[in-house]
């Protein structure tokens, strides 16, 4: 039977403010789950520290809400030990690039299967709109005493940098965009990064819903607003390195548009390269059953109960005769 | 079995093949039927500074040094230096002759302090500079001087193997040494062969390059010294089965037998050794054939990736593990205090050292025994276990798993350098006796309607199911939660499930059978006990065997289960002694102060060291007899070591 | 002063407005001369999940609040549902009159544990699922209850302000509850109006609008509750100057005050609000005049970086102090240790809340006692003081500084939520007694010759020089060092060094007054001492004095410095008495168990708390009752709070 | 009276291994010092734990040899509280890009006058020779059980990409022009960052001096060894910025050539840009007298000892009068 979004739905009271970007976003990501028809106890979402650490609460899969700044290591954990799990990762900018910036810098080495969304508002929300490492030098959002006086993190080019082979940006308003993105990420096969960019209506009052449909810069011809959005596939741009060789390149090019802010913001995949080898591929080559039998299905006791091991292989190394 | 005990120590740069010599003698005693303890000591540096072995032979099994050395087998003048005050009066050393003019005080190694301390020295007892100075005044007391021409031996043996760079064979002093100390204690030669042989077994050409070396420093040992040196080693015979092994080895040994399958580790003295063991043996035997069984061994960007990695792993099911010692397990305990509060089964192997901070990290301590039971904002249960040997490292690392996962809690296993470092031979390790117990888990089958992750029950442990079962969806969350394991702020909530976690503390007092969590040594009834924890066990139960000998009435309590504490069974063992002596290697005698805070008996005697260096038989012995005779202070401080 | 005690509350729907209700609220009591207690609730959530503020009023201070509430001021269905049961019999509740309606069990903020509960209420007692039901078994037990129409009010308003679209005063229902609240206390409307232009002094706009609000409110009372609420409130004249403050003022206060000059953190509930305040103010009024003071507040990437940065401003010689609450203390923990290990000056504000791991982010919790002395890997000296209330924490904030430097170790200051993030008035704070004390620090012209940064000297502490000082130059080390700072394993040197640092606790001993260490109330001599620590001070003094009153024979321990715990006093002090009686929020009685642990002395009775909501008069004085009686067991687990 | 490097030696033994090349570093660092003639008394060395950490011992300067991992945020903290002092960091790869990784990101936010050089041997020297973050994919160094599953992070595109505004690679045996390089960083007004390839003999038997020096490939026809290590200067490689309309295009140069790895090295000063305000002079837009008046050297109290805080205005806002 085909899976529903409401498959997804907990009871559990969604506490977002109203109007906030993560709405967008959790429905894009219920709606994900179920045209891939990933069977709830198979996806396991782990979550960071922020409002953007509550989905797994309102999403029927098992969820792992972990600490502020360390969803890639329990991610990972849980990956590597089950390879057989769907394992998204979500997490608020200030988790994910701020205290967690040096997980998000090393798990790209690693490159295991997995999906991290990054909800990006540019402001600490849950503890009441201090300025993440995306927001800009200079602006000062609603609640800063002062203006931010550190140059912003770009998120696309830090995760380009680090590895990851799957790196996109999407918004949180447009749902079905950000769907059709989500579902790619997981089918990805690699590390997937996506830079949601999520307005944060009760704290960040410069980069609103508004903003970013350009309602301050109206078309003098149409008095349309002009929106700052734009997507990378309308204008032809391939993200896909389908050799080795035109690796380079394809980062710079991604690099360069992650440049681009303010007026002309580009959605869409910057970057994408199945070629490198997955962690489970890695270490399949040092494991050949490391899938077929992972750590967390191993049988490691007989029906007596005593251990599988077999220490003899030890013993003859370390023996004094 | 009347074998001489024979206390040898090599020493040397650090990277000047120290560690082989000691362990080519090691082995090379083993073969010979006779137990042999080593202690490693190295400064935090890779080449240069100076490092030595302590190794103690004997017909019975050791787990500890005596202040004594026998024999000092010198590849540098600094060792002589170093040691040279703890060789016994009919001791001998072994140094290069063409060493013995070195002025000592302008060793580039030295430290400033050690050199004040030195010229200081030098001044008091009116000596010389020179390093045949000081050894004539050895000599004065009895001590046997070997010189050896090492650069001429190495010459002679660079001609045979037809080498012309004599920096090419440099590399043997080493080997050298042993010859030469063999030959002195008139050991059977083959037995060394035959270590030489294993050690390398995989370098042909080494290994004949050493046997030749030894050879030729045993014959010029036997042709030079004959007769002149008292000590003797002999083999005996033995039908045991017996293993040369580490502390570290032990650990990841007992982790594989009790069915780890993931660890994380960020590499840290004197942890690192462990994952790197058990990674270069990923790939398991196990009785149920082949491609069945392999531990994955992940090195993170940081310990505090490395505990949180474990706990992801344990929650999706597979029995994880960490190791590390203090300032790792520092940027562990946010996240072991996300394990306590989501009843996370991971296990954290804590090797102690000198500390706070960086301290000194390759050296030993057991400072860390507060911090371990304390660690992580607020209350959560716990389990707290400290190994008093290397044997107990084994059993210790596999039971972890099963009180892990049978009481749904993070275990920290304390070791500490002296145990993780130091290698002794014993008995092959019997696991026959060991059964794994993973705790109330339910599978698919088992999973019918609503779960609940953090159903309240009576014993407060709720039914577990893995991250990917059928049918058991379920949340973990860090905040306080229902027993769905979702968010909840209502307090009466919150006044149940602090209760439900910190009640199985209760429930572990009750079910784990006393033996497990503490050893008892000696005289039940006696009228003085000496309670402590962790590696100071070998010192001390030497030492209650030469002093029951002596006819005093002593018992020892070595607490195995530091968390919960089993403060039952410590009231009544305690409360009528007359004499508590607490031996501990820290400054504050921290399992004095909780066995205080538990049984409000206070601790009369305290023996504490925190100098670097693990205790000595010896030194326990002494101070331990200081009390019995009453003439030892409250708090007696132990400094024996270098 | 007999001015009735008033106890309101106000709650509804987090960013609903609740905290500027209770901040007008509270401002307008003050300045009609009355004292205000007020606690805030809410959930770690920013719009939408409940949050209340619990409001004590009275003519003399007070610090806690009492189990009543005499007024609830509703801004929707749940809060009344939430609290319906706290209001006492002939109390009132302000509510929605279009809400009354609503079918409880179908609020949609109600977690899944609420709703069990309040459907096993309403079943039991046979009630209807409205809302209406509730208020109208309130009703039988003689609440008032007050229905007001909010929209028709909103509207009127509206329509007068020639405001369109009601959503542009929805946002206030909260000062129409003040309104009505102060209508049915009959309070002096003038000073309402005063406390919403200073609160709003800002947005001349806002503030008419919310006058008006007020006013329309206040006449609808009036005019329609007329003499039905038996509860009123007085003003009354008097002299004194006095403050509002919250415990995150206070203690930023305290850090200027104390001369604080870089202040580092990362965002965390409830300690963030200090730092921002303090970089909202960051350049400093002086008495010397212009552009000589100003406060540095650097947000940083992580906790990590706050310790450490922290710990390099203070070398450099700036007052330097960091605050957060368990998570970021937690990573804290391995720069602690080389700030303990490095004798490194640096304070750091640690808010407790409800633990462990992330816990109940913005709940009362004092879990962490046992943690803060014990952090960190190793054993140095550090200094953890407890503040009891708001004004302690302002002068324990400043004289952290002072302990720091003359000491030259971390001090670690424990505040929690029920402090931080409490305001009441209080005397404006008196900071005339307080001197700087910035211990030995040696300047460019008193260095001459070697220095040594960590001379060994009889009290453990050593001159202090800071970096960049002319002719100071030296090093620093997380490893053991010598005394000039540079890493020494040498055996002698660490028993030295390890005692140097340690021994300056025997010196706080010694030289700090007792005074500063404790506070101690009621009876010297009594039979019954109750002891605790940090904030349930304000409601165990308030039991005190009321059992005092009744006569019983009672004392009460506050202990400030918890360590180096005064001992000797606390042995003095508890050795004979009769009931000893630890008052903690936390599960097991943590400071109790350091009491055992330092003096011996078994703690007779726990009266413990650990629901996130802190104590109140009333509990307390009920549980210690219970004690003296002779009726209660050894240990009381209290429950109060919604 | 001009300073020779001798005048900033200390009495310690410099205890690394034979041929190490922080040697070399290390030599390069006092000559560097000296020839700016920079007083001992107004330098700090900040360094982590590893080999790499124990430089501040041998100099004589102070020395404040902090965590593994920490160098960054002590080293702000000290320049924070007194910007009058020339702070200089090292510390090892694994320390600066392992466990650091996130100071090193969020550092580049900053931009606090300062310089940071990483010790980079690809190797956990002091642990005894585990993978660090640069060893490359598949290498398997001396004393691995097993080859490297993780890709490298590179530290010049990564530091770029973080906002370091003067980004540099220097070869540990080349000492004059490291020294160069360390001088021109040290007077960069900015946040300078070097990263210095480091043989370790001990460990790492793969980027040897003698791999860097071709000795494995030689020229067919001279038979001389063919360095694999270039400098950017000879080829006209112009690494400054001097309008930040060019500061993209050159950030993607720059990175580009990061990429070089293998038979061509590309050493010298990647990127340099100073027209990216530092943090000081941020900060002295909000505090004008911030430097003139540092934290560190403000009078905090008055001759009784007396604070010389004024609390008024506080208590003017917080008054219930
Ligand atoms: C170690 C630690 N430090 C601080 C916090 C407090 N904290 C909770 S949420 C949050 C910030 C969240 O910001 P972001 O990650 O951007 O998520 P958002 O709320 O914006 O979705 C912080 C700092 C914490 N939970 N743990
Ligand atoms: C928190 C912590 N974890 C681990 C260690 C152990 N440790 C000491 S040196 C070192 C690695 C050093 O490698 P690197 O930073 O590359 O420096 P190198 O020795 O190569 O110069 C580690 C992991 C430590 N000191 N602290
Ligand atoms: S604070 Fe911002 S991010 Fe958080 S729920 Fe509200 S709108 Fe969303
Ligand atoms: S291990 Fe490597 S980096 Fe460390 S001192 Fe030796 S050669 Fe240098
Ligand atoms: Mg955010
Ligand atoms: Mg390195």
């Amino acid at each position: 039977m085909a899976l529903k979004m409401s498959d997804f739905k907990t009871d559990v009271f969604v506490d977002w403010c109203p109007g906030c970007g993560n709405f967008g976003i959790l429905a894009s990501l219920q709606m994900a789950l179920a045209e891939l028809g990933l069977e709830p106890h198979r996806v396991v979402l782990v979550s960071g520290i922020g409002c953007s650490g509550k989905p797994p609460h309102f999403v029927k899969t098992y969820g792992v809400h972990t600490l502020h700044g360390r969803t890639l290591p329990f991610a990972q954990g849980i990956k590597i030990a089950n390879p057989e799990l769907e394992v998204i990762v979500m997490g608020g900018d200030g988790d994910g690039l701020g205290i967690g910036a040096g997980h998000f810098v090393n798990a790209g080495r690693r490159n295991i299967d997995m999906t991290y969304l990054i909800h990006n508002n540019a402001v600490y929300g849950l503890t009441k709109g201090q300025a993440s490492p995306t927001l800009r030098l200079g602006l000062r959002t609603k609640s800063l005493p002062k203006p931010n006086i550190n140059e912003a993190v770009n998120p696309i080019a830090l995760a380009i940098v680090s590895g990851y082979t799957f790196v996109a940006r999407v918004y949180a308003y447009d749902t079905k965009h950000l769907k059709e993105i989500i579902k790619q990420a997981i089918q990805h096969k690699g590390l997937a990064f996506v830079d949601i960019l999520q307005p944060c209506p009760t704290y960040n009052d410069i980069n609103t819903k508004d903003w970013y449909a350009g309602e301050d810069r109206k078309d003098p011809k149409t008095g349309k607003p002009m929106s700052r959005l734009y997507k990378l596939e309308e204008i032809g741009y391939d993200p896909l390195v389908k050799d080795l060789s035109e690796d380079i390149a394809k980062k710079l090019v991604a690099i360069e548009k992650a440049q681009e802010w303010g007026d002309e913001i580009p959605l869409g995949i910057f970057y994408k390269n199945e070629l490198v080898p997955t962690f489970e591929a890695r270490i399949s080559q040092r494991i050949p059953f490391y899938v077929a039998n992972a750590p967390a299905k191993q049988q490691i006791s007989d029906e007596t109960g005593a251990s599988v091991a077999d220490l003899s292989e030890f013993f003859e190394e370390l023996k004094m005769s | 079995m009347a074998v001489e005990e024979i206390n040898w120590m090599s020493g040397g740069p650090q990277g000047s093949g120290v560690d082989t010599a000691a362990n080519i003698f090691g082995r090379a005693c083993g073969y010979g039927g006779l137990y042999v303890y080593g202690r490693r000591e190295y400064h935090s540096n890779i080449k240069g500074l100076h490092s030595y072995f302590h190794l103690r032979i004997s017909g019975n099994e050791v787990s500890a040094n005596v202040n004594d050395v026998d024999l000092l087998a010198a590849f540098d003048a600094e060792t002589v230096v170093r040691h040279i005050n703890e060789v016994v009066s009919d001791g001998g050393i072994i140094v290069d002759k063409d060493q013995v003019e070195t002025k000592v005080l302008s060793i580039p190694t030295l430290t400033y302090e050690l050199r004040s301390e030195l010229r200081q020295y030098l001044d008091k007892k009116g000596l010389g500079d020179s390093l045949s100075d000081l050894l004539a005044d050895a000599g004065k007391s009895g001590v046997h001087v070997f010189q050896v021409p090492y650069m001429d031996l190495l010459k002679q043996i660079a001609d045979k193997l037809k080498i012309e760079q004599l920096s090419k064979v440099t590399r043997m002093i080493n080997v050298l040494t042993i010859g030469i100390s063999f030959g002195l204690l008139d050991y059977d030669e083959s037995l060394v062969e035959k270590a030489i042989r294993t050690f390398f077994a995989e370098k042909p050409r080494i290994v004949d390059m050493n046997i030749l070396a030894v050879k030729t420093a045993y014959d010029y040992a036997k042709q030079n010294f004959q007769n002149n040196f008292g000590h003797k080693l002999q083999k005996i015979e033995i039908d045991e089965k017996r293993i040369f092994i580490s502390g570290n080895q032990a650990v990841a040994l007992g982790k594989v037998l009790g069915g780890c399958r993931v660890q994380t580790y960020y590499p840290i003295t004197p942890a690192a050794d462990e994952s790197e063991y058990l990674e270069a043996h990923e790939i398991l035997k196990t009785k149920l054939g082949e491609e069945r069984g392999a531990i994955i061994v992940m090195q993170t960007e940081d310990e505090i990736a490395a505990i949180n990695m474990a706990s992801g792993a344990a929650l999706a099911g597979a029995r994880a593990a960490t190791a590390t010692s203090g300032p790792g397990f520092s940027l562990m305990v946010e996240g072991l205090a996300w394990a306590g509060n989501s009843e996370v089964p991971v296990v954290i192997t804590y090797y102690q050292r000198g500390a706070p901070s960086t301290g000194l990290p390759t050296r030993h301590g057991q400072d860390d025994l507060r911090f371990a039971l304390h660690a992580g904002h607020g209350e959560f249960a716990r389990i707290v276990l400290a190994s008093g040997d290397i044997r107990e490292c084994f059993y210790d690392a596999a039971a972890a798993f099963n009180y892990a996962e049978k009481y749904q809690m993070p275990v920290i296993h304390l070791i500490d350098k002296a145990m993780g470092n130091s290698s002794q031979t014993c008995a092959l390790f019997d696991s026959s006796m060991f059964k794994i117990e993973r705790g109330n888990i339910l599978d698919e089958t088992q999973l019918i309607g609503e779960y609940k992750r953090f159903k309240f029950t009576e014993s407060g442990i709720s039914p577990r199911v893995f991250l990917g079962t059928k049918n058991g969806v379920h949340w973990y969350t860090g905040d306080e939660h229902n027993e769905f394991g979702h968010i909840s702020e209502e307090p009466a909530n919150r006044t149940l499930m602090v209760e439900k976690r910190m009640k199985k503390l209760d429930l572990i007092e009750k079910e784990v059978p006393i033996e497990e969590r503490i050893n008892f040594f000696g005289d039940k009834n006696a009228k003085n006990i000496i309670v402590s924890w962790g590696s100071p066990k070998g010192a001390i139960v030497e030492a209650l065997q030469k002093l029951t000998q002596e006819g005093f009435n002593l018992g020892f309590i070595q607490v195995r289960m530091m968390h919960p504490l089993p403060k039952e069974y410590l009231t009544d063992a305690l409360q009528n002694t007359e004499k508590i002596i607490d031996v501990e290697m820290n400054y504050s005698g921290q399992l004095g102060g909780i066995i205080r805070e538990k049984t409000g008996i206070p601790i009369g005697f305290h023996i504490l060291k925190w100098n670097g260096r693990p205790m000595t038989t010896t030194e326990v012995y002494e101070a331990v007899k200081l009390v019995l005779f009453n003439k030892a202070p409250k708090r007696q401080v132990l400094t024996y070591g270098s």
